[in-house]
């Protein structure tokens, strides 16, 4: 298994506020790993710190096994890693088929195409000439996983994807992601509602205040620890 | 408000000490400048200066308003320009006397800027440049078009008493007595503006700049503020527009031009408007800059251009905030 | 923090005594003429005529020994053509002992600068500045005109008129100050010659879309068309008016609309159109034919266009006070101007002392070819006495 | 009005396009007491707190501060009312040095009350340091500054510890409390570190999907099993 | 009346030109280009030089290429480098652009007035509504409106027209999906200088070349793009119309106010609607 993305040793924050502190993390090829954590606690850094809107102030984020400067936006996205972001970010100027398409990156070989993404979510087939914030939240989230796709990703970092979802969307959210997962990809999913991260995560860290507190494989979870760090 | 606990002030505000400082390097540059014009003999550096120093007290305008309210104004030609036509069509008509026409000359500008403001203050980032250069150049147009009073585009002389409050004319046209003069007026403007900056008002208005909402939210209304920047401001201009009339005695339509209002721009990001004499610096710079290019060369343009550019990617934040982040850095955060 | 001023100031004290030059002026045998003038900007062409003409003259002088033994020395600076930059050269270059001045273009430009000559002991002798108001209500001891004023253009008007057989006119004139008279005094011109003026049209300064005023020339059915554009302006509406078929249909005359840089560019577009000439190289006074030889020979066979003309003319003026006051003061060369009578590629003419006015012929013509190139030919020599009307009173000439 | 809580919303609803951020929510907190607003991301507590202080307007539903309807007034006169609050994003005035932004937040309040809130919350030390300069924490303590000057009755707080260390969280919980004690300042905190919620609030709210899930004592919150669905997921 | 409204539609189409490569940038850059009246110049003095020798096609072709060049060259050697300072920055450099441009116009081409003369294939004139009309002006027209459908299908269809609307959105979105968006930061400064170029050489026969020339038209199509809505190209287009329709009559019906017209009505919009006609952004 060869890793995809890590993290070692990374302290990143924003001016001068430090908000991850000496985080490790890997993730390999077809691997499926859940960031946990409540609001605050530093995960949107960890994809900010990549992306290079949070500054790395020391460790290193490698992508693929090199070393990565994130300072060039597209160069995740070339190395194969697609994000889904928080707040989904549709693009409101284009229309859903238009949002999908930014994400084709130009001279590679393709598995995923528009159509494959309109098969796997039949409803953006559907609205493909309305414009992308016209969807509903969890078609929206859809999109945005659909566009994340488009650019063949062999890791897809999911950022909350559940925010503002109903409980029934999530799960069909759920039953995308696996199958997904099935299909190969590696997943990376950022979140707080353990249901969505307990049907689709194999392994899991936990981040609090700032540090990874505990990670393992979810089979062995504590349901107590789980609920110190994520819920009431 | 029951209740108000009177503790012990743990610290002390606005400590006075800077004030008087402040005084003190006032007066000590105003005595500077009557010695500098006691000195030099040559009126050629005494006119190059005091027209410098003009331009300095007009670009200090435009740069206290983006000191205080973070918007970048293309019109301030308008302000300048009007005081001067002001001055000129109030005598030339002989309407009134030239005192009242000077007090009308700062006030028109200002009372415009205050009623404008309450308009466009609200419109934020490029539109309200671009606002202001339309505003700007739509009283271009007008004083090109009412040329039965204005001359047009060959403006016209202005004809000024012997005397202007008891004081010779001649004064206000001699290099060395009007170097004085200006230099006094540019001190006391920048003493003036430091007082205010650093007053409620001043630090409020940076508060509105560095974050509307929050001064909102701590209970301040924020359009009026913000208004008041920019009558400030323009009033700041409109006295440059009075000494350049006194001074020059002739107006024409080039004082209403954007390209002014663009060259009192240059010259305030030159300086650095975070410091309120950042811009005067700048004006004198670029004044002086732009006559020695045009003695050397016609292509004192190409010249201007390049250099604009050169220190604009080196020192993006001017030339006073780079001089003063250098002081910082050597003699520790005042 | 408030510190920082101080030191600011210092720095600004410091770099004051640096550039103040070392002392006055002292070469009092030298004449110094000091060019304010165009070198950027839309009148920088009209610059480079005045400038050219200029230098020429005084090479001219040089190579003879200088003016009455002074050696001549000239130098520009840009003005912009705009009267407050006119201001600040014009200053400089009299503090620098380049106190005769010449060479601005806009009539703005020499407006500002008059108040000023005697604060800086200099004379300014405008030789294409037209405002009235230079020898006007604007004038003073120390600024001269050796170029026609616009009430001398005005004046060859309305006999010219009186000969053209088209009884409908258009006017069209630029927004400005000089345009409006000019259209103003055509008007009178027709009421006098009984034309009709069946369009009087007023375009702004420095448009560049014609063809509106185009449509109400072609639809008011006039039959002659006076145009007082110049210019940027003059080049933009010949260009469109002749695409729109304008300048076959209707006859145009104009002032200032084709001179000879503006033939230069339009080329064929101006031929045939009338005008008011200034000044020709193809003057036929044997003064104008030695000028035109010289400058053939030193500028590859070009010849003087009219601006190069008259400030050669401006030139011969002041070389020639210059001499009959035997000094190179300003005081003296402008008594000797005021009133002088003065050798000229004109033939002789003279500076009048009531308002500084040169009295000159003035000359109709049209762009025609000759040898080879399109030219202004003159047709109509209309002599000064008539050509120059009687000082208006407006100017109350001070003493110098 | 027989007895008037501090603040009060009712019937609140707020709509962006098609989504409901609130869907008519119904909020009462007594004089005094300290209030917890939870529930997971997206589910509507930012959007009632700007409701409430008058940032974003509401579609339908009322506003009301000690009986009064405040509705219809905007942000800055709701402040001279006595509503003051804080910002999930530290929300200061980072050109400004420490003491004067203080200083004009005390101005418009008019109560000089500086010293003793920089006691309080240890700024002291930084007065005369740009606020851009100082720690984040630091910074977090001046946004809540900022909104406690003047004494302000009634305190909206949108994540005060957000990105703070546990030591600091725990630290300004304390501080929260005893303030509130001391001056009577009635209050309402949307946070998400539970233990500062669980430690400081008397009731706590729990807000899902832009309407109320549970309100009760922290522990009836701890035992209501949709609580922690909302958080868990429904497969727990 | 009919032929005057076409006369607007002429000169509305040119403005639609020039203003057009402004509001690419702007949608992109965030920046107000000063210089964009100075790339129009060099446009109709590379349109004029090359005229003579490779004929009207050549000298557009040559104009759009020199161009492109200059803009590609501005984005990566000052605009880029620039893009995190305060815009007001890069500003005052389009300003410097704008000067050593006019100086080297006038050393390269001469302080003369030049003309450049109207294509032989589009000379003489056609009869419209009883009057004759001159071919040229049609062409202005006609290549406005291809400039307007062939780029309003570039960026509809085109891969990069979509990068480029997706980018002037969110560019940080768009980036991570694997978009070189610096690559399409130069495209767009190169495509919006060459507008100006192409629309530089448009003109050459209709107005009067000098190196101050670019001053006479760059207000205006400021005040087009402003009123449009700073980024919409939409908003322009129906700017350039309106604005070259209100200039026109206005000329005509009230010639005492006319140059104030387009300020006033510009203060009026922005006053109506801070973000313009059909603009987003402020």
């Amino acid at each position: 298994m060869s890793e995809l993305l890590a993290f070692s040793n990374v302290v990143s924050g924003y001016g001068d506020a430090r908000i991850l502190h000496d985080v490790d993390l890997t993730i390999g090829d077809g691997e499926r790993v859940a960031v946990l954590g409540r609001n605050g606690v530093g995960k949107t850094t960890i994809v900010n710190t990549f992306l290079g809107v949070a500054r790395l102030s020391s460790g290193e984020v490698r992508l693929a096994g090199e070393r990565h400067s994130p300072i060039r936006h597209f160069i995740a996205a070339r190395r194969g890693i697609a994000l889904v972001p928080q707040g989904r970010r549709i693009i409101p100027t284009l229309t859903v088929r238009e949002n999908l398409a930014i994400g084709g990156a130009p001279g590679r070989n393709k598995p995923w195409t528009l159509d494959r993404v309109f098969d796997l979510f039949p409803i953006l087939r559907e609205r493909a000439n309305t414009p992308g914030t016209a969807l509903s939240g969890g078609q929206q989230q859809m999109l945005a996983i659909g566009r994340a796709l488009m650019s063949n990703p062999s890791l897809l970092v999911l950022d909350e994807p559940s925010e503002g979802l109903a409980p029934v969307i999530i799960d069909e959210l759920a039953v995308v992601l696996r199958q997904l997962a099935d299909a190969g990809t590696a997943l990376l999913l950022i979140e707080q509602h353990f249901g969505l991260v307990h049907r689709v995560a194999e392994r899991y860290y936990v981040l609090s205040k700032g540090t990874i507190v505990e990670q393992g494989h979810l089979a062995g979870i504590s349901m107590e620890s789980l609920k110190k760090h994520v819920a009431v | 408000m029951t209740g108000i606990v009177t503790t012990d002030p743990i610290v002390s505000r606005a400590p006075p000490p800077r004030h008087a400082l402040a005084l003190a390097s006032a007066i000590g540059a105003i005595a500077c400048g009557a010695l500098l014009a006691a000195t030099i003999q040559s009126s050629l550096m005494m006119t190059l200066v005091t027209q410098a120093i003009i331009t300095a007290i007009l670009a200090t305008g435009v740069g206290f308003l983006i000191r205080q309210n973070g918007v970048v104004s293309f019109g301030h030609a308008a302000f300048y320009g009007i005081a001067c036509y002001t001055i000129a069509l109030a005598l030339k008509l002989g309407v009134m006397r030239v005192e009242f026409a000077i007090l009308l000359a700062l006030a028109l500008p200002t009372a415009l800027a205050f009623l404008l403001g309450l308009v466009i203050i609200r419109i934020p980032g490029v539109a309200f440049s671009m606002l202001t250069l339309a505003v700007g150049q739509a009283f271009y147009e007008f004083a090109m078009k009412a040329r039965h009073v204005t001359g047009g585009e060959d403006g016209f002389s202005v004809s000024l008493p012997p005397a202007i409050l008891g004081i010779p004319t001649a004064w206000f046209q001699n290099p060395h007595s009007m170097f004085v003069v200006s230099w006094s007026v540019l001190v006391l403007i920048i003493f003036g503006l430091a007082l205010i900056a650093a007053s409620p008002f001043g630090r409020l208005t940076v508060a509105i700049r560095e974050n509307e909402e929050r001064a909102r939210f701590i209970g301040y209304r924020t359009t009026l503020p913000r208004v008041l920047v920019l009558t400030l401001s323009a009033f700041v201009t409109a006295i440059a527009g009075v000494l350049f009339t006194l001074y020059n005695t002739f107006v024409s339509p080039d004082v209403l031009h954007w390209t002014l209002s663009g060259s009192a721009l240059i010259m305030a990001i030159i300086g650095g408007p975070r410091l309120i004499w950042g811009p005067a610096l700048g004006a004198i710079i670029f004044f002086f800059t732009k006559d020695i290019a045009g003695d050397v060369t016609e292509h004192w343009q190409g010249i201007i251009g390049v250099i604009l550019i050169v220190v604009m990617l080196v020192i993006p934040s001017g030339l006073g905030g780079t001089l003063a982040a250098l002081w910082q850095r050597r003699f520790g955060h005042g | 923090m408030r510190r920082s001023h101080l030191l600011a100031f210092g720095l600004l004290g410091s770099a004051a005594a640096l550039v103040a030059p070392a002392g006055p002026a002292t070469a009092q045998e030298t004449l110094k003429i000091g060019v304010p003038t165009a070198l950027t900007g839309t009148y920088a062409g009209l610059g480079a005529e005045a400038v050219r003409a200029i230098e020429f003259a005084v090479a001219e002088a040089n190579a003879k020994g200088g003016v009455a033994g002074h050696k001549v020395e000239i130098k520009t600076l840009d003005t912009e053509a705009k009267p407050e930059v006119a201001r600040k050269q014009a200053e400089k270059l009299a503090l620098e002992g380049y106190k005769i001045l010449t060479g601005t273009i806009a009539s703005g430009e020499g407006l500002a600068m008059g108040p000023l000559l005697a604060r800086w002991d200099a004379i300014y002798v405008s030789t294409i500045n037209k405002s009235d108001k230079l020898t006007g209500d604007s004038c003073v001891p120390r600024m001269f005109r050796t170029n026609h004023q616009d009430a001398q253009d005005a004046a060859v008007v309305r006999p010219w008129l009186g000969s053209r057989k088209e009884g409908k006119w258009a006017i069209l004139a630029a927004d400005i100050a000089w345009g409006r008279d000019s259209g103003k005094s055509f008007v009178e011109a027709a009421k006098v010659n009984k034309k009709d003026i069946v369009a009087e049209i007023y375009s702004p300064f420095g448009s560049n879309d014609y063809a509106p005023f185009i449509q109400q020339i072609k639809s008011s059915g006039a039959e002659g068309l006076w145009v007082a554009l110049a210019g940027r302006d003059a080049i933009n509406f010949a260009t469109q008016a002749k695409e729109f078929g304008l300048l076959d249909k209707v006859f145009v005359a104009g002032v200032s609309f084709v001179t000879d840089n503006n033939v230069k560019t339009l080329g064929a577009t101006s031929k045939g159109i009338w005008g008011i000439i200034n000044y020709s190289s193809t003057l036929d006074t044997p003064a104008n034919k030695a000028f035109v030889e010289a400058w053939k020979t030193k500028y590859n066979g070009d010849e003087p266009a009219s601006f190069e003309g008259e400030t050669y003319l401006g030139m011969q003026v002041i070389f020639q006070a210059v001499e009959k006051a035997k000094s190179v003061k300003p005081v003296d060369v402008a008594k000797a101007m005021r009133g002088g009578t003065f050798d000229t590629v004109l033939g002789k003419v003279t500076l009048r002392a009531e308002d500084h006015q040169m009295v000159l012929p003035n000359y109709f013509g049209y762009i025609g070819e000759r040898g080879g190139k399109l030219r202004p030919i003159i047709t109509e020599t209309i002599p000064a006495n008539v050509a120059t009307t009687p000082p208006t009173g407006t100017c109350k000439m001070g003493e110098l | 009005m027989a007895e008037s809580h501090a603040i009060e919303g009712s019937k609140l609803t707020r709509q962006f396009g098609g989504f409901f951020a609130l869907k008519g929510v119904d909020l009462a907190v007594k004089r005094g007491e300290i209030r917890g607003l939870i529930g997971p991301n997206g589910a509507g507590k930012s959007t009632l707190i700007d409701v409430l202080s008058g940032r974003a307007e509401h579609r339908s539903g009322t506003v009301r501060m000690f009986g009064t309807d405040i509705s219809a007034m905007t942000a800055q006169q709701r402040r001279h009312a006595g509503l003051a609050r804080s910002f999930q994003r530290t929300n200061i005035f980072p050109d400004l040095t420490v003491i004067d932004q203080l200083d004009i937040a005390s101005r418009a309040a008019e109560m000089p009350n500086i010293d003793e809130i920089m006691a309080e919350l240890n700024l002291t030390a930084l007065a005369f340091r740009r606020a851009a300069n100082i720690s984040y924490g630091d910074q977090r303590r001046l946004d809540l500054a900022l909104a406690l000057i003047g004494r302000p009755k009634i305190l909206l707080l949108d994540e005060p510890a957000a990105g703070l260390s546990i030591g600091e969280s725990l630290e300004l919980a304390h501080i929260l409390k005893d303030l509130a004690a001391r001056w009577g300042v009635t209050v309402l905190l949307v946070e998400h570190d539970m233990e500062v919620v669980f430690s400081i609030c008397d009731r706590i709210t729990v807000l899902h999907l832009g309407a109320i899930l549970a309100e009760g004592t922290p522990d009836q919150i701890r035992g209501v099993p949709e609580v922690v669905t909302a958080y868990l997921g429904s497969s727990v | 009346m009919l032929v005057q409204i076409l006369n607007g539609l002429v000169y509305g189409g040119l403005l639609y030109i020039v203003s057009v490569g402004l509001v690419l940038i702007f949608g992109l850059r965030r920046i107000v280009n000063f210089a964009h009246g100075s790339l129009f110049m060099l446009g109709a003095y590379v349109g004029f030089s090359v005229a003579a020798m490779g004929g009207f096609w050549g000298a557009l072709l040559a104009a759009a290429i020199v161009l492109a060049l200059v803009g590609a060259l501005l984005d990566i050697a000052i605009l880029q480098p620039l893009q995190r300072e305060d815009p007001i920055v890069t500003v005052l450099v389009t300003f410097g652009l704008l000067l050593i441009l006019e100086d080297f116009a006038q050393f390269v081409w001469g302080k003369d007035f030049l003309k450049s003369p109207v294509p032989t294939m589009f000379s003489g004139s056609v009869l419209i509504f009883g009057e004759s009309f001159p071919v040229y002006r049609l062409v202005v027209i006609a290549v406005a409106a291809l400039v307007a459908l062939g780029l309003s299908v570039w960026l509809r269809l085109s891969k990069i027209g979509l990068y480029v609307r997706a980018s002037s959105a969110d560019p940080l979105t768009t980036a991570m999906q694997g978009v070189n968006t610096d690559r399409v930061s130069v495209i767009v400064v190169a495509l919006g200088a060459a507008l100006a170029g192409i629309s530089g050489t448009i003109s050459a026969p209709l107005l009067a070349l000098s190196p101050s020339m670019g001053s006479y038209i760059l207000i205006e199509s400021f005040i087009v793009v402003v009123v449009g809505g700073l980024g919409s190209f939409a908003g322009a287009f129906i700017a350039a119309i309106v604005i070259g329709q209100v200039h026109n009559l206005g000329l005509v019906y009230v010639p005492w106010a006319a140059t104030m017209i387009p300020f006033l009505l510009m203060v009026g919009v922005l006053i109506w609607r801070p973000t313009g006609i059909a603009g987003s952004h402020v």
